[in-house]
């Protein structure tokens, strides 16, 4: 149950592809931030590539209800080829909006996205991720997204925030800390809303 | 690792298990625990670990403690494990400058406790390399219950859950070779030992397992009069005859060689260690001979692997 | 602190050790097996080597040792079992019907 | 300190400032990441703990009931079948008044295996002698850790503490958190200084004797003593906490409790997610309220009483099955403690969240609902339900 000013988001990604650690640094910083945050994992006995769910909830106030979400603001589909498998749009808000990662269109993505009529936003975390990072971690990417579309927090401060946890995070190998930045960037600009 | 072993000095020593215990009159625990704690050195501090068992009920009984030494019970089945809690507290403290001087610590369970319910503790506190002596006081069956099989009853013994009738003849099983089992953790120091003689065996094996640094098990066979079925008196000549037959060979593992401590003069047939036990009675009664044949045999065998192995 | 003299089959719950514990070593010499026997070793000192052979091998340290010299049975202890009287190697230990010490 | 941690890394970090002589870890699933996030600790030099890796709960408990009674100070954490397995060791610990320090990851206990959250492990652990303070949130499991040193410590209680959490609920969420600055909670815990110890120079210790019945039963009275002064040590302890944190505890929440006719009685996450209820339905001018049983042994029998006196209808909401066909453990508790009350509420009990089953806002509006009916009419209906699975006359 969300109040007015409370955000609530639903990660949908597959064992091993770090939705479950996206949610937890968007809560993470968040909190850094000034606000309540919960992230939390949706959790069974699953492994690699099987489906996982994750959520957030960001808010002004203290929130206690320790329930999952089922009416979410936002969803982040962290691998496309879940909609195939997941009610991904279940319960999503009509003011809200769908994250999807792929390197197709919003429209293409509506398409698949039988009877939703809200926001469609897509980013193709892959080629982004490999292009900055060297590999495929599309976590990041999406997260970036996540706050971008969402406006949950300043994306300034975010940014800020953000660099300030890779130096800590990876103090040992400060080379990593520019791409992850460029990364977060890169993926600010580039998220379609359709 | 070795001692100049003198029976008359070592007598002199304070006791360490005191007489008040209730255990049975001409029990092989009381003489198993107290040669084993004789080896420590005077000046050196122990906790005794027991595991539930015939020793533990009888010398703990509130308010009536028979150690000199500190001394906790737990549960059946996890001496070994509070045994690692003890001197895990022990390196803690030490570092910590909060207490002083040498503790050595001993744990004493019987066969029930060792071959069997407390085997995955015994296994987990040697593979963890605590340094501890672990002893096992062999009785070869629940004593404490009532003289049921244990994995370290020997095959044909008679015992209330393997007992003698039209169809089954005593336990149908062989025994476990937990000595060899704790040689397989590769620790620096296991033995198979026994009271005999002037105790120079017993003393100097539990000298070494108690001073030698690292977790070290010893296997210590500890008759039961009332188990076994003999007259109490005779519990000496029981246990030489156990290791002049070769049932119960005295050897030690020291860092891996095998070195055999004992070589009876002239080996002697099984049957003289079977014969004066009650709970073997049956195996001497007509058309059972196989029984006999297959006992020796196994003991042969098993005798055979051991003199090779320390290429005795 | 509350010792094991203390404590027996009278004493209120308020005054026991609590959980049991006991703070003192070896409280069991207080207790009397000696009653159990039904038969009693006699010591011989004037055939006794003092070897110490059966002194090991009492299950209830009832042999004590002083200057090289094994001493008569520590009778509250003793249960009996005859052990020692097995393993002496000389006439210095008989076994006799009856649990009174003489 | 603010910060942001899951429940598991607030207990871990609890863990680390108190530095604790000795640790027995193995994993279980959900509190799998306490020793691993003490482990980290332990590589990096941050605690000099004796970090003992036994091979099962078993030894786990083992090991610091052992090491408590060597004169250290001990710490260990699992969840549902460790804390089964360890189940005989904890009456141990208990008799032998030796104040372990266990952190409970509550999860469902098999059969069948399931990894998510209930109450069962430590509601079937409720009779060890064992003191159970549980947490809503991570705050909560964070401060109860803290604060179950200084309880089990005091020598007038002398009994082990079991901090328990929501497993995945509380335990993998990232949540705000304030912590305390290590020297105040160094301060605050103090030294583990017992009397007598194992390792103690002066004098030898005996402990785990074989007991007769002559001293059995005076044992045993000793040990119940102790958990009824545990309750005063308990409040205490939380003023005392109160000083350095700013946050308050008492034996149980009352939230909006002091003009409430329908009330729910429960523990845990759960009681956050029924706030949520209460304040929507007091919105609406229903006088609703909640108590948050947060010491459930010492069970506070009178103190509950006295809370509930008031209210029409009540619903004990119990995160576990007792299979007593009574109903379950929290519900017997708490009938019991309103037996002495010349006015009674109404009282029911309804079984919820087995394995992991989600509860709603809405769900608890519901309970609201029932008791407001109840309230009206005073019929209670059947007294001891289910809620969250699905059933035939649900679907029909």
């Amino acid at each position: 149950m969300a109040t007015n000013d409370m955000v609530e988001i639903r990660w949908h990604g597959r064992g091993g592809q770090g939705a479950k650690s996206a949610c937890l640094l968007l809560a993470d910083v968040a909190g850094l931030e000034g606000k309540f945050v919960q992230g939390f994992p949706e959790y069974g006995p699953e492994r690699m590539g099987a489906p996982i769910t994750a959520y957030n909830r960001i808010s002004e106030k203290r929130c206690t209800v320790h329930s999952n979400i089922y009416y979410p603001d936002y969803v982040v589909v962290v691998d496309e080829t879940l909609l195939e498998s997941v009610d991904v749009t279940g319960g999503l808000k009509e003011g809200g909006a769908i994250i999807i990662n792929t390197p197709s269109s919003p429209r293409e993505m509506r398409e698949r996205l039988a009877g939703w009529t809200g926001k469609v936003c897509t980013i193709d975390a892959r080629r982004i991720s490999e292009e900055n990072l060297g590999a495929n971690f599309p976590n990041t990417p999406m997260l970036a997204a996540a706050v971008k579309v969402s406006g949950v927090l300043e994306t300034g401060r975010f940014l800020a925030d953000m660099e300030e946890s890779f130096k800590h995070k990876f103090a040992s190998k400060p080379q990593v800390i520019e791409g992850n930045m460029a990364t977060l960037k890169k993926s600010m600009d580039e998220v379609q809303v359709g | 690792m070795s001692t100049v072993y003198n029976l008359k000095q070592e007598v002199e020593k304070p006791e360490r298990l005191t007489g008040g215990h209730r255990l049975c009159a001409g029990c092989g625990a009381g003489i198993v625990v107290s040669g084993v704690l004789r080896a420590l050195d005077k000046e050196d501090r122990a906790v005794v670990v027991n595991a539930t068992s015939c020793l533990e009920v009888s010398t703990f009984m509130y308010p009536y403690t028979a150690y000199m030494d500190s001394y906790i019970h737990s549960a059946f089945e996890n001496s070994a494990a509070t045994c690692s809690g003890v001197e895990a507290a022990y390196n803690a403290l030490k570092r910590r400058g909060k207490v002083e001087g040498t503790v050595k610590f001993i744990t004493f369970a019987g066969d029930g406790g060792t071959y069997d319910i407390g085997l995955q503790s015994l296994s987990g506190a040697m593979e963890r390399g605590h340094d501890m002596v672990y002893v096992c006081y062999d009785n070869e069956a629940y004593m404490n219950t009532g003289i049921q099989r244990s994995s370290a009853t020997p095959p044909f013994a008679r015992t209330t859950t393997t007992p003698v009738g039209s169809v089954g003849q005593g336990k149908k099983q062989n025994k476990k070779d937990l000595t060899e089992i704790l040689v397989a953790h590769h620790i620096p120091y296991v033995a198979q030992t026994a009271p005999i003689g002037n105790f120079k065996d017993l003393h100097t094996r539990a000298y070494n397992a108690i001073y030698t640094e690292g977790p070290c098990f010893l296997n210590v066979l500890s008759p039961c009069p009332r188990g076994w079925d003999y007259p109490a008196a005779r519990l000496a000549e029981i246990i030489k005859l156990a290791v002049d037959t070769c049932v119960w060979p005295l050897f030690e593992v020291e860092e891996g060689v095998w070195r055999l401590s004992y070589t009876p003069k002239k080996k002697l047939p099984v049957v003289d260690f079977l014969r004066p036990q009650g709970r073997f009675r049956h195996m001497f009664q007509k058309g059972n001979e196989w029984m006999i044949e297959e006992a020796q045999a196994s003991v042969d065998q098993k005798w055979e692997r051991l003199l090779e192995r320390t290429g005795a | 602190m509350i010792c094991a003299k203390d404590i027996n089959e009278r004493t209120p719950w308020q005054d026991l050790t609590p959980g049991g514990e006991i703070y003192e070593p070896g409280t069991a010499r207080a207790f009397n097996t000696g009653a159990w026997r039904t038969h009693t070793p006699v010591f011989h000192p004037e055939t006794c080597k003092h070897c110490m052979l059966c002194v090991p091998f009492c299950p209830d340290n009832a042999i004590p040792v002083k200057d090289g010299k094994r001493l008569d049975f520590n009778y509250m202890h003793c249960k009996g079992c005859g052990i020692c009287e097995n393993v002496c190697p000389f006439p210095a230990i008989t076994m006799v019907s009856g649990g009174v010490a003489r | 300190m603010s910060n942001r941690l899951t429940g598991n890394e607030a207990v871990a970090y609890a863990m680390k400032q108190v530095n604790p002589d000795v640790m027995g870890a193995f994993p279980i699933t959900p509190s799998t990441e306490i020793p691993e996030y003490f482990a980290s600790y332990v590589a990096n030099g941050e605690v000099n703990t004796e970090y003992v890796t036994v091979e099962s709960e078993h030894s786990s408990m083992s090991v610091c009931l052992a090491a408590q009674a060597a004169g250290a100070r001990s710490v260990c954490a699992t969840s549902s079948c460790g804390l089964a397995l360890m189940y005989e060791l904890l009456y141990v610990a208990a008799s032998c008044r030796l104040p372990v320090t266990l952190a409970c990851v509550n999860r469902a206990l098999s059969g069948p295996i399931n990894i998510n959250n209930d109450h069962s492990d430590s509601m079937g652990a409720r009779d060890t002698g064992w003191i159970q303070i549980y947490a809503e949130n991570n705050q909560e499991a964070y401060d109860n850790f803290l604060m179950a040193m200084p309880i089990g410590e005091t020598p007038s209680v002398r009994l082990p503490v079991m901090t328990c959490m929501d497993g995945f609920i509380t335990s993998h969420a990232v949540e705000n958190i304030d912590l305390l600055e290590t020297d105040v909670v160094r301060k605050f815990i103090g030294e583990y200084n017992p009397e007598n110890y194992l390792l103690k120079k002066e004098n030898p210790l005996a402990v785990g004797p074989y007991d007769v019945s002559p001293y059995y039963m005076e044992h045993k009275v000793q040990e119940a003593e102790a958990m009824k002064a545990a309750k005063a040590r308990i409040l205490e302890v939380a003023a005392e906490f109160a000083n350095i944190s700013g946050r308050r505890y008492g034996l149980f929440e009352e939230y909006r409790m002091e003009d409430a006719q329908l009330a729910l009685v429960l523990i845990g996450s759960s009681a956050g997610t029924a706030k949520a209820a209460v304040d929507k339905l007091r919105e609406d001018g229903i006088k609703a309220g909640l108590v948050k049983i947060r010491v459930f042994r010492p069970f506070p029998g009178e103190e509950l009483a006295l809370a509930l006196a008031n209210t029409r209808a009540v619903a004990v909401m119990d995160k576990s099955e007792g299979f007593s066909a009574n109903g379950g453990p929290l519900f017997a508790e708490t009938r019991s403690a309103l037996y002495d009350l010349k006015e009674r509420p109404y009282l029911i009990d309804i079984v919820y969240g087995l394995g992991g089953r989600d509860i709603k806002v809405e769900d608890f509006e519901k309970v609201f609902g029932r008791l407001a009916d109840i309230a009206v009419t005073g019929e209670t209906g059947p007294v001891y339900t289910h809620m969250g699975q699905r059933s035939k006359e649900e679907i029909a």
